[in-house]
């Protein structure tokens, strides 16, 4: 995977960076980049430029220092981020649910108790579907993992590789993103414990999120609304057109990261998933305050201030 | 004969130049007691001589014997005091005397040993001191305790004096002859020095090279002390003198590769 | 070193202080991005009252002194034979430098991969981290041994085993301190690599922890509690050890 | 090297492709966590032959040579001045050690967090782990400058500047190449160390983004490929050059 | 006169041991042409004096005074040939030669000047050569060859010959004497040895120690080329001997720490 990289933060009006990762949920961003929706959107000769970051807290670190203008990224590390004083807004959602979690075939997993003892695996400690999934336990099985003492052994690595980890049996459970879900299961090394449906937060809760810096809100909001803009077109057309999305996702995930994704793998991800810009503050503040319960947080998180819905209901 | 060797040679198997022969048919036959200097130019295999005595070199050729006894190996019958000093600096100065002492005697016996022969070389106060803390010739001093005191029959010295300053030299020279004379061993004393060989010894073996071999073995009968204006001093002085200078005109020659001879 | 030399370093780190404090000041930087001096001493102050910071050292330490234990054997065992086995050397040896090139960062995706998320696979990196530099020193030591020494003590009837344990090892002594202290630095490194990467607890995974959470003042508290030790352990103790050896041994 | 070593070499080599197919035969690992000797070499193959590795040493040597370049030049400045002034040396010479101590993943971090994810936060953390190894090195050279040379440059009416160029820049010559052999092993260190954890391109980058998609074929091939040139730079350029130096200088 | 020391002293500031005098109102005069010897004990302070003269350390007290000007500091009037090689290991042997007329003469100029007196001291085949090739003799005539390219008034020599075995000193000696009467050089040489002295020099200045001072002052007229076994060679040489052990006697004492009392 390659990209052209905009080297170091500009505000020039004339170039914009827009950053994303090259999973499902991200589906409307991988839309946008191949129907060229920002550049329609933005004045014209805007250059528009694509980033892909490896881990939300990467792309987090990217909008503050300015190497790019917004994007999507999961609501775990833009809310961290902005808790420790990052001045960032969520201007819409990507994406609802998708989040599943899978249990390796033979590590005699049936029901939630059988975690006891057991290892899982998410992609960073306090991500996104790190907090659901433990919330999830916390709250319906009263098991938590052994950063609060508990049962589980936590530890984090890409999704990509949840699948040898299964084969390997390093790991028994994993709090997995899709299309990395479907994947496991078209690979056999794991099946579903819960479908996405029972995780904590994933019905309304977003699984990612339109992210923009303060600094931009204040300089060039019209920029900001011409991104939200070209997001809500893209977010649409996902849903009216969910085949050809899909041929779009498969094509850009090859491009990006050299992998395959079957059709079927994709189908079944896309099942688990729900495609909206719509976002809610308190959605967001109940989601934080079960990341500060599970002590992700040293202090009860405040995020007044962190969604700005003004973009989308324009 | 006390110590004797009989149709002596050596060949160094070199990698890159193939054989060396370093001499061959050496004949030699020391006496008990007695105390002989090798002296001769660089090169012409004095070290490799006496090192085939103490069993740290084999002989290619001849026979090496100590008391009609053939040398095989090294032994704490043949003590060796070498140029470089070779104290272990690990040690303190009366660990390194009584480190050949370690698996014959108590550690008690060995320690008494060691301060005897530490007084006989003036250096009782400096026990406790490592090599670092001593002049080069305090470190020799400690080198002739340490060789001493495995009561060898014979003590073997690779120019011991060579890398010390004429005034200590000279120190030791008187000391050495002292030692000598208390403990009554065989020395063999190699040297470049001819004043050095004259002053101490009672023969002077003048080795020449390319090939190496024994040119000559003067007796040297003058009373000690030798005086340095002593005129049997300067009469045999002049005479080793005249024999080596040939011997070091090759040495110089090969050196400035034959310069000299177009440039005069 | 003399009270002079002491007020002088003082002044300096003052100095440097105060300029990082200006820069501050100056606001030409987001303050998530550039901490102020004081966030970053309420970070260690915070860090250490917590406990946060010393859970985390004595992990590092925990991982460190297992490592580098295992590290030293393993190099003292491959430089010992390749030292005094010629054979050895010329088939092995040059591997072993080619070993000791590879960045220990390198390893760690191999190490997860092979054992796991486990304390492990952080004890693994920091071992092959100091390995081969102990080896490549061992096996310098062997062969700097004098022969002089050697020569000598067969003089005094010492020699074959005997020679290797009374002349041989402590002849080694310095240049085996080189190789602690050699090895000490590159397992140090391997450690923040390994933590960094890894999944916790350390030193290391405390800064990628801090890092995700945007803590900048953490962030540099942990740098500084890194050079600190890094500075600490190499001058007090592995460099001073080093020198008085050489010094004993006349080496210097 | 003559050709028994070569061979000896070669066959110490086929010896451990051996036991690493026999290991990976016995199937007692998976093969993803183990890949084999022929995964391995056509992962090498297509990643040469499709240009992507290419591609990345490509970027890495770009990064390496500005960063070292800058380090080489950094360092020699540093260095000079606390070779020659013993006030500054005095004063700055110990936190020299301490930032020399600092592994420089550490750096990283910080580095993103100051620079963004552009190859100049790769660059700046290949400066870091140069500069300092080779401030310390040329201190260590201009200090080592034997008086005898200015001394006898003095008698022959060579003094101040003109025997700094002429006699302290040429004596110092041999640490000088210390300083770059280190500095080029600290580099390359922080440069796997700062493209592992940047966004690319570069070797290291490959490294990460071969372990995130669980491709351990390509995580051995590219390891192959950083201990080769690790091995083969430090040891047919930058050792070499030492030791002829240091021969010619009568050092050694 | 042509060099002239009038009541020179020298005291080192040592930050440990405090201030520390090695000598004071030494006065001494040289003539043009003239080849003196310093000879002493280890620490009497002839190196210290040479380079003084060298300009290379200052004075305390007193002056120094090279016809008739005062010398400041270092300078090409004087040459220096120093006990430890201080050739350039960088430059080839040619190179080291030219390297003090790079400011006065043409490449070329220099260049012819430094193949004559390569070609005085027999090194005209290794021009090309590095330091590392060449013996301690080699080096040590080649730094004679550097010092005497700059055609200084005086050439000073710092112990050159110390770190020589004998047979190639007496070839440097013999050298050395044909240079200066070639060059007509006046040469101040610093030497431990009697002999080499009384060998080389018009005239012997003998220094004691603590504190360093002028002892004696020898004429040697005895016609050169100088035999050992010269009557009065040997004569001189006693002379200074018995001078001199009283100072050695003195440094000896202290390296033993006054053991050498109790001992005997
Ligand atoms: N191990 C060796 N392998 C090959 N040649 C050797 C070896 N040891 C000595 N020689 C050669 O043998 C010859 C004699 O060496 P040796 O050291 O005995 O001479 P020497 O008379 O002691 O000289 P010096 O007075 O310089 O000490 C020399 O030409 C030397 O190069
Ligand atoms: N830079 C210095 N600082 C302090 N003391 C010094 C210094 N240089 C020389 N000395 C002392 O001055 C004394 C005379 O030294 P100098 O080197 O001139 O003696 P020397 O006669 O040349 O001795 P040697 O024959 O050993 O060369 C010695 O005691 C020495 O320790
Ligand atoms: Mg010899
Ligand atoms: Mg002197």
């Amino acid at each position: 995977g390659s990209s052209s990289t905009s080297g170091s933060g500009n505000s020039d009006k004339d170039e914009v960076t827009i950053g994303y990762f090259p999973n499902i949920d991200h589906a409307a961003g991988m839309v946008a980049e191949d129907k060229g929706l920002y550049e329609e959107a933005l004045p014209e000769g805007t250059d528009v430029n694509y980033q892909y970051f490896p881990d939300g807290s990467a792309f987090m670190t990217a909008i503050e220092t300015g190497e790019i203008e917004g994007g999507i990224v999961g609501p775990g590390p833009a809310m961290n981020h902005f808790t420790s004083g990052a001045k960032i807004n969520i201007v819409a959602a990507g994406a609802t649910g998708g989040t599943v979690i899978m249990a390796r075939n033979g590590a005699d997993i049936e029901s939630a108790e059988d975690i006891k003892g057991k290892t899982f695996i998410s992609p960073r400690v306090g991500c996104t579907h790190d907090v659901q999934f433990e919330t999830m336990m916390k709250n319906e099985f009263g098991i938590t993992s052994d950063r609060l003492d508990g049962e589980m052994k936590h530890v984090t690595g890409k999704p990509a590789t949840y699948s040898s980890m299964f084969e390997s049996g390093k790991v028994d459970v994993a709090a997995v993103p899709e299309p990395w879900a479907a994947y496991i299961e078209a690979q056999g090394t794991g099946e579903v414990l819960f479908q996405n449906d029972e995780v904590a937060h994933n019905v309304n809760m977003p699984a990612s999120v339109f992210v923009t810096s303060e600094k931009l809100k204040e300089k060039d909001p019209g920029m900001i609304q011409n991104l939200v803009d070209a997001h809500k077109k893209a977010t649409d057309f996902v849903n009216e057109n969910p085949e050809e999305s899909k041929e779009i996702a498969i094509a850009q995930i090859k491009e990006i990261t050299d992998q395959e994704l079957s059709q079927e793998v994709v189908d079944s991800s896309w099942e688990r998933m729900n495609f909206t810009y719509e976002v809610e503050a308190n959605e967001i503040q109940m989601f934080a305050d079960s990341s500060y319960e599970l002590q992700f947080l040293e202090e009860k998180p405040n995020l007044n201030g962190l969604v700005d819905t003004t973009f989308i209901e324009e | 004969m006390f110590l004797q060797l009989n149709d002596v040679g050596k060949t160094f198997e070199d990698k890159e130049k193939g054989e060396f022969e370093v001499f061959s048919n050496i004949d030699l036959s020391i006496d008990r007691k007695e105390f002989v200097s090798l002296l001769g130019p660089s090169g012409c295999g004095k070290s490799t001589l006496l090192s085939m005595v103490a069993g740290l070199e084999h002989a290619t050729s001849g026979t090496i014997q100590l008391e009609d006894k053939q040398i095989k190996q090294a032994g704490p019958d043949r003590g060796m005091v070498f140029q470089q000093p070779s104290l272990f600096p690990w040690l303190n100065v009366r660990d390194n005397v009584t480190f050949p002492l370690k698996s014959t005697l108590s550690k008690q016996e060995a320690e008494k040993r060691a301060d005897h022969f530490l007084k006989m070389v003036h250096l009782s106060r400096f026990k406790k001191h490592y090599t670092y803390e001593l002049s080069g010739g305090m470190q020799q001093r400690v080198a002739i305790a340490r060789a001493l005191a495995m009561d060898p029959k014979v003590l073997l010295m690779d120019e011991p004096f060579g890398a010390l300053d004429e005034q200590t030299r000279h120190i030791l020279h008187d000391e050495l002859i002292k030692i000598w004379e208390e403990t009554q061993k065989t020395i063999l004393f190699v040297t470049h020095s001819i004043q050095e060989a004259i002053k101490l010894s009672d023969r002077v073996i003048v080795m020449g090279t390319r090939p190496g071999r024994i040119i000559a073995d003067f007796n040297v009968d003058i009373p000690r002390p030798r005086k340095r204006s002593d005129e049997r001093v300067i009469e045999l002085e002049d005479k080793v003198m005249n024999l080596l200078k040939e011997e070091i005109n090759k040495v110089l020659k090969e050196e400035l590769n034959n310069e000299l001879e177009y440039s005069h | 070193m003399n009270l002079n030399i002491l007020i002088k370093r003082i002044l300096f780190l003052v100095a440097v202080v105060g300029i990082w404090q200006l820069i501050f000041s100056a606001g030409v930087l987001e303050e998530i991005i550039f901490p102020s001096p004081l966030s970053v001493w309420e970070a260690l102050y915070n860090g250490f009252t917590t406990g946060d910071f010393l859970g985390a050292l004595g992990a590092s330490f925990r991982h460190l002194f297992i490592g580098l234990a295992m590290a030293i054997a393993f190099g003292t065992v491959i430089g010992v034979i390749l030292g005094k086995s010629k054979q050895a050397d010329e088939t092995a040896g040059m591997y072993l430098i080619a070993m000791q090139s590879i960045p220990s960062i390198v390893w760690v995706p191999l190490a997860i991969m092979l054992f796991g998320f486990s304390e492990f696979a952080v004890i693994f990196v920091v071992v092959l981290g100091g390995t081969f530099v102990m080896a490549l020193n061992v096996r310098t030591a062997i062969q700097s041994v004098p022969p002089q020494f050697i020569r000598a003590a067969r003089t005094m009837g010492t020699r074959g085993i005997s020679s290797f344990f009374r002349v041989e090892i402590p002849s080694s002594v310095p240049y085996f301190m080189t190789g602690l202290r050699l090895a000490w630095a590159f397992s140090w490194r391997a450690l923040m690599a390994g933590e960094l990467l890894s999944n916790g607890p350390g030193l290391g995974y405390s800064l990628a922890y801090a890092q995700d959470y945007a803590r900048m003042d953490q962030v540099v508290a942990i740098i500084v509690i890194i050079g600190v030790i890094g500075a600490v352990v190499d001058q007090f103790v592995f460099s001073k050890l080093e020198k008085n050896v050489r010094n004993r041994w006349g080496l210097s």
